[in-house]
């Protein structure tokens, strides 16, 4: 009995001293990138300011504010997403609904989304400077700053709402099946409200994503600081901004800093606002 | 699933009428140096203030950058931080402004100056350490620019110097990522535009300018000529321009403009007539 | 199910038009690079005495040890890191705190790496330059790296967690198996593939990683022998030199793209190989 | 709820008590069943009259829900299972090509073991299969809704919950439901697959009292390993076996025959276990 008893306790040991190396290691990692963030908001903070938000950049950008920095990245990103987001759903349903059932092309694609989301931003940029500004003509521009991040996210978007659309239970299908409902019926009706809010997580990762890239945007939405009054303006999203003031103008850092916390604020209520939504559908 | 359509309504609606409203304002596009972008953005300002039927757009990106897009057609003035070189005869340079190169250490260096063969040996790794050119005891930290840039080819050529020649510890790109680096280690050296130097040593970052042979490094130097490492900031166009092109580049290299280029602690050209 | 011919035309546009979209990008990429490769060998690559585009000798394996040797230590780092934070959020945490901290998570994966990269220059390097000058080097690296990618590898292992059937949970409970041990035994053993093919995914992502790199690694071309020396990485080599560079250093340069699509695609492999289908 | 009361009055009795054609005859022949070339289902002869219950008893493994699926050719969303012999519904075999998907599917409505309303509220869940089948107008919907809510005995427990989330009600509910949603159809003949396995007693209850009411307007072929339960309900019981690995009919007639008077040794030793 007693190697029983020695051997329960063991267990006992090693959960105990697992839940605490466990709480130490949750606690202590979030440390070092927290005192990151801290770090930027002592430093924008005293910068930050109700004119900050209302006022254009004045001396490029380190005084002044912000405001037709959210216009134009705001057209940025819808854009991209008015791009991504119709198109990724329906790849995502063709490859999950197997339309033309062909395993060979549809496993090529997916392997290649896989890779195409390890590519290096950069050549996103380079790719849509040559074909969006130069081939198509749209020049520095917000379109083709929009579609260039369209062309990046849209693999990442895809592969998330494929993986969402494969956890939809199976039982809708049958009873969908059964009832001989349409195709698009069950689609619309039944498939995508059921993963409605898994699709509105992959919308924010890639609104994230699409809001902190700098590299594509440089080559392809340009630095104008003033008021885009079309799409075919160039326009300055708040990353490049902030890249911007970090890395060419002396004397950028607070403005930076002051950005970046503006940048923080707009993904936290972008991120409530789709999960909220979605969730309601 | 009704919520989320008239959502897409509203928002499609909202870019198509930006969109349209492509109006009737000519545009001028300029792109180059990093180095330039700033203060073109600034002089381009007031120009729009003065000719509101006229935009300006200016891209920074690089030298090399500036002289493709006007080779490739998608801007009418490239930005470049030094001369022409002989295999681009087909442009035509308008200098606007000089800037000097001038070698930086960190505040608390205690080295006052270096001669010209000073830097040369610790560039070229000669000296490897401080001590030998009146300084503590320490390794020296050497931060070189990248592959491409003018200042790098100005900074050699001025020191008679190949790129593989130097032993450098840090390689960086921008003028502002230098000087960063240069605050952010103490027993560091490199190199940067003189404007942004001065700009930053007065702004409280830990940086200093270091006087080469006796000649010191300040903008009254570069203003008369005697300063070593000069350097023209060149807006560049290509076969005829159209008349708005002409009246900006006019514009930049007016009188008008030199409070702007003393802002960002250039020197501007008529100073110098 | 009834199948209706127009919907099931727009779904096949729609993919059509991505794959038009994937063979556009990998072919721009590959025609940007030919000039190079009709040109010299490849060998050259490897062959040159360093890296001088100005002087036409482009020898890239030092940057391309660089790019791998960036990228190993973080995923030993972040990886068990990851699955420890993913472990506290599902099952150690009491409910409001795992959301707290799953939203702080998705935070930090959204914070643009220039932010890394301010932080890196400005606190990170001087503090390594103190005991090994430079400063700059491969240890900022990793150190930086390891942090970007940490909150992609918890919501990674998150997501595998989630398949984990409740049943087995309840299961493990209804026989009081410590809390430990059903992790040990059950949970972990259960999606340990999917786990590893998820993180290896999320490394091929800090291979791209350009803009906090090159801010803190001292953008060296050499191959590194301690971990204090500065390094070069391929997306840094890019991001450096491509708005500077002239006809056959372009093309030099799409090839190291084409290097890191092939790398990229090897860890894709590799991710591939550990995955499996989650068990019913 | 006005606008019920107000289509109700405007209706004559007749026309809403019509529930959907003449009940299905039903009739099976040497059916066997393949799952990835491992046979299943090995030459099942079977029929099922008009307006009865045919109940499938059996080990669970013994393939009587391969039968049940092949009828609606519902096993053809799997992979690999080919199908071979006829099924005859009113003396049509359902398995060539010919006999359309859609034909079939409306004659035959199929219920699940674990209940799977979509998910959208009740009304939806009965209003959106009608208007996928093309029946456009809104009134003759929401009429046939309240028909078949009220024949499943839901209409009282729901009428004022109609807009909520099918998912919010109760197991039994949601089972009576997901009837009401296939007999909105007007199938003739009803598929139930084990429909009481996730249920209380008391909604098992509830279910077999309906299933007994609907035998007046559609066939029933239910599945079930409850013996208890096809003793009290089925006209007609079918014993299923399994013989190294296949499953065969051992025995198909009344409930009293084959309970007291079973004329093979197998359902003899395996109605013993049963309490009667």
């Amino acid at each position: 009995m007693h190697s029983r008893d020695s051997q329960l306790n063991n267990a006992r040991v090693v959960n105990h001293t697992m839940t605490i190396i466990i709480w130490s290691v949750a606690l202590s990692t979030m440390l070092l990138p927290l005192s990151i963030i801290s770090d930027v908001f002592i430093k924008g903070l005293a910068h930050l300011n109700w004119s900050f938000l209302t006022e254009i950049p004045k001396n490029s950008g380190r005084e002044g504010g912000i405001s037709s920095l959210f216009i134009s990245n705001s057209l940025i990103l819808i854009v991209c997403l008015a791009v991504v987001i119709p198109i990724g759903i329906t790849t995502a349903l063709y490859l999950n609904e197997r339309v033309s059932p062909n395993d060979k092309v549809d496993k090529w694609i997916q392997i290649s989304l896989d890779v195409l989301a390890g590519v290096p931003s950069i050549i996103f940029g380079l790719f849509g400077y040559v074909f969006f500004c130069q081939i198509l003509g749209l020049g520095f521009s917000i379109l083709s700053g929009g579609l260039s991040l369209a062309c990046m996210v849209l693999p990442l978007f895809i592969r998330l709402c494929e993986n969402n659309l494969k956890n939809s239970p199976a039982s809708y299908r049958e009873a969908a099946e059964a009832l001989n409902i349409s195709h698009t019926g069950f689609i619309i009706k039944v498939l995508l409200p059921s993963v409605a809010e898994g699709i509105g997580a992959a919308v924010v990762v890639v609104m994230g994503r699409a809001l902190a890239e700098t590299a594509v945007l440089i080559f392809t939405a340009g630095y104008a600081l003033r008021y885009p009054n079309s799409l075919f303006d160039s326009g300055r999203s708040l990353s490049i901004h902030i890249y911007d003031l970090a890395m060419n103008v002396p004397g950028g850092m607070p403005a930076a800093s002051a950005t970046a916390i503006v940048l923080f604020l707009l993904l936290i209520i972008l991120n409530a606002l789709v999960r909220f939504s979605c969730r309601r559908l | 699933m009704y919520k989320f359509k008239n959502i897409i309504i509203i928002i499609i609606g909202l870019t198509f009428c930006v969109s349209c409203n492509n109006n009737s304002k000519t545009k001028i596009e300029l792109t180059g140096s990093s180095t330039v972008a700033p203060l073109i953005m600034e002089i381009g300002r007031r120009f729009e203030r003065l000719n509101p039927h006229i935009l300006i757009n200016v891209q920074t990106g690089g030298s090399s950058r500036g002289i493709n897009d006007i080779k490739n057609n998608l801007s009418n003035i490239g930005m470049i931080s030094r001369e022409l070189k002989d295999n681009e005869a087909e442009f035509t340079e308008h200098t606007i402004a000089w800037d000097g190169i001038t070698v930086i250490l960190h505040k608390e260096n205690n080295v006052k100056q270096l001669s010209h063969q000073d830097v040369l040996n610790i560039f070229t790794g000669k000296i490897k350490n401080w001590q030998k050119v009146g300084g503590v005891n320490k390794k020296i930290v050497v931060i070189n620019k990248a592959e491409g840039r003018s200042t790098l080819e100005l900074f050699l050529k001025h020191f008679g110097m190949k790129n593989s020649d130097v032993e450098a510890d840090i390689i960086v790109g921008d003028n502002q990522q230098g000087l960063n680096m240069v605050a952010g280690s103490p027993l560091s050296i490199g190199y940067v535009s003189i404007g942004a130097a001065i700009f930053e040593a007065e702004n409280g970052m830990s940086v200093k300018l270091i006087d080469i042979d006796g000649l010191e490094s300040k903008l009254s130097n570069v203003r008369n000529g005697t300063f070593p490492i000069l350097r023209p900031l060149n807006l560049v166009t290509r076969g005829q321009t159209s008349k708005e092109v002409m009246e900006f580049i006019n514009f930049a290299q007016s009188a008008a403009v030199s409070d702007v280029i003393n802002q960002h602690y250039f020197v501007s050209t008529n100073a110098n007539k | 199910m009834r199948t209706n011919k127009a919907v099931e035309l727009m779904l096949k546009a729609s993919a059509i038009l991505v794959v038009m979209v994937l063979i556009f990008i990998f072919s721009f990429i590959f025609f940007k690079s030919l000039p190079f490769i009709t040109d010299n060998q490849l060998s050259s690559l490897f062959v040159d005495d360093g890296w001088y585009p100005t002087t036409n000798n482009f020898n890239l394996f030092p940057i391309i040890v660089g790019s791998i040797s960036i990228m190993v230590v973080p995923l030993l780092l972040s990886a068990p890191l990851g699955i420890l934070l993913a472990l506290f959020c599902r099952y150690y945490a009491p409910k409001s705190l795992a959301k707290v901290y799953i939203a702080l998570i998705e935070l930090l994966s959204g914070i643009p790496s220039v932010v890394y990269g301010l932080w890196g220059v400005l606190v990170l390097v001087p503090w390594i330059g103190q005991y090994a000058p430079p400063g700059a080097s491969l240890l900022a690296g990793w150190i930086i790296i390891a942090i970007m990618i940490l909150p992609l590898m918890v919501i990674c292992v998150d997501n595998q967690l989630a398949l984990v059937p409740k049943k087995w949970l309840s299961g493990a409970q209804a026989l009081s198996i410590t809390r430990w041990g059903t992790i040990w035994k059950i949970v972990l053993p259960s999606c340990i593939s999917n786990i590893s093919s998820g993180l290896i995914l999320q490394t091929g992502r800090a291979l791209g990683e350009t803009m906090a790199v090159l801010m803190v690694c001292g953008n060296i071309v050499q191959i590194p022998t301690s971990m204090f020396d500065p390094i070069r990485t391929l997306t840094a080599n890019i991001a450096l030199e491509m708005s500077y560079a002239t006809e056959m250093h372009v093309s030099v340069l799409f090839m190291s793209g084409l290097i890191l699509l092939l790398m990229t695609s090897i860890l894709m492999s590799l991710a591939y190989a550990f995955k499996r289908q989650p068990v019913e | 709820m006005d606008f019920m009361k107000k289509n109700i009055k405007t209706l004559n009795l007749q026309e809403k008590l019509s529930i959907g054609k003449k009940a299905a005859t039903l009739r099976i022949e040497n059916l066997s069943v393949y799952y990835d070339q491992q046979l299943a289902v090995n030459k099942v002869t079977l029929d099922a009259n008009p307006n009865e219950i045919l109940a499938l008893v059996g080990p669970s493994g013994c393939g009587k829900s391969s039968i049940l699926a092949s009828i609606n050719r519902m096993n053809m969303m799997i992979d690999d299972c080919r199908v071979t012999g006829r099924i005859l519904i009113n003396s049509e075999n359902v398995l060539t090509d010919q006999y359309s998907l859609t034909k079939l599917r409306q004659k035959v409505g199929m219920v699940f073991q674990s209940p799977n309303p979509f998910p959208m509220s009740v009304k939806d869940n009965i209003c959106f299969p009608l208007k996928d089948h093309g029946l456009k107008s809104k009134k003759d919907r929401e009429v046939r809704m309240f028909d078949v809510l009220q024949q499943t005995g839901l209409w009282d427990e729901v009428k004022d919950r109609l807009n909520q989330s099918a998912l919010k009600l109760s197991g039994g509910q949601q089972q009576r439901l997901c009837i009401a949603r296939a007999l909105a159809l007007k199938p003739q003949l009803l598929l139930l697959d084990e429909p009481c396995s996730a249920l209380d007693p008391k909604a098992t209850e509830k279910i077999e009292i309906l299933l007994q009411e609907l035998k007046s307007t559609v066939t029933i072929v239910m599945v079930t390993h409850n013996l208890a339960q096809a003793k009290r309900i089925a006209e007609r019981v079918a014993v299923c076996w399994s013989f190294n690995g296949s499953g065969r009919i051992v025995e198909c007639s009344q409930t009293d025959i084959v309970f007291n008077r079973p004329a093979s040794k197998i359902t003899e030793e395996y109605f013993s276990g049963v309490a009667g």
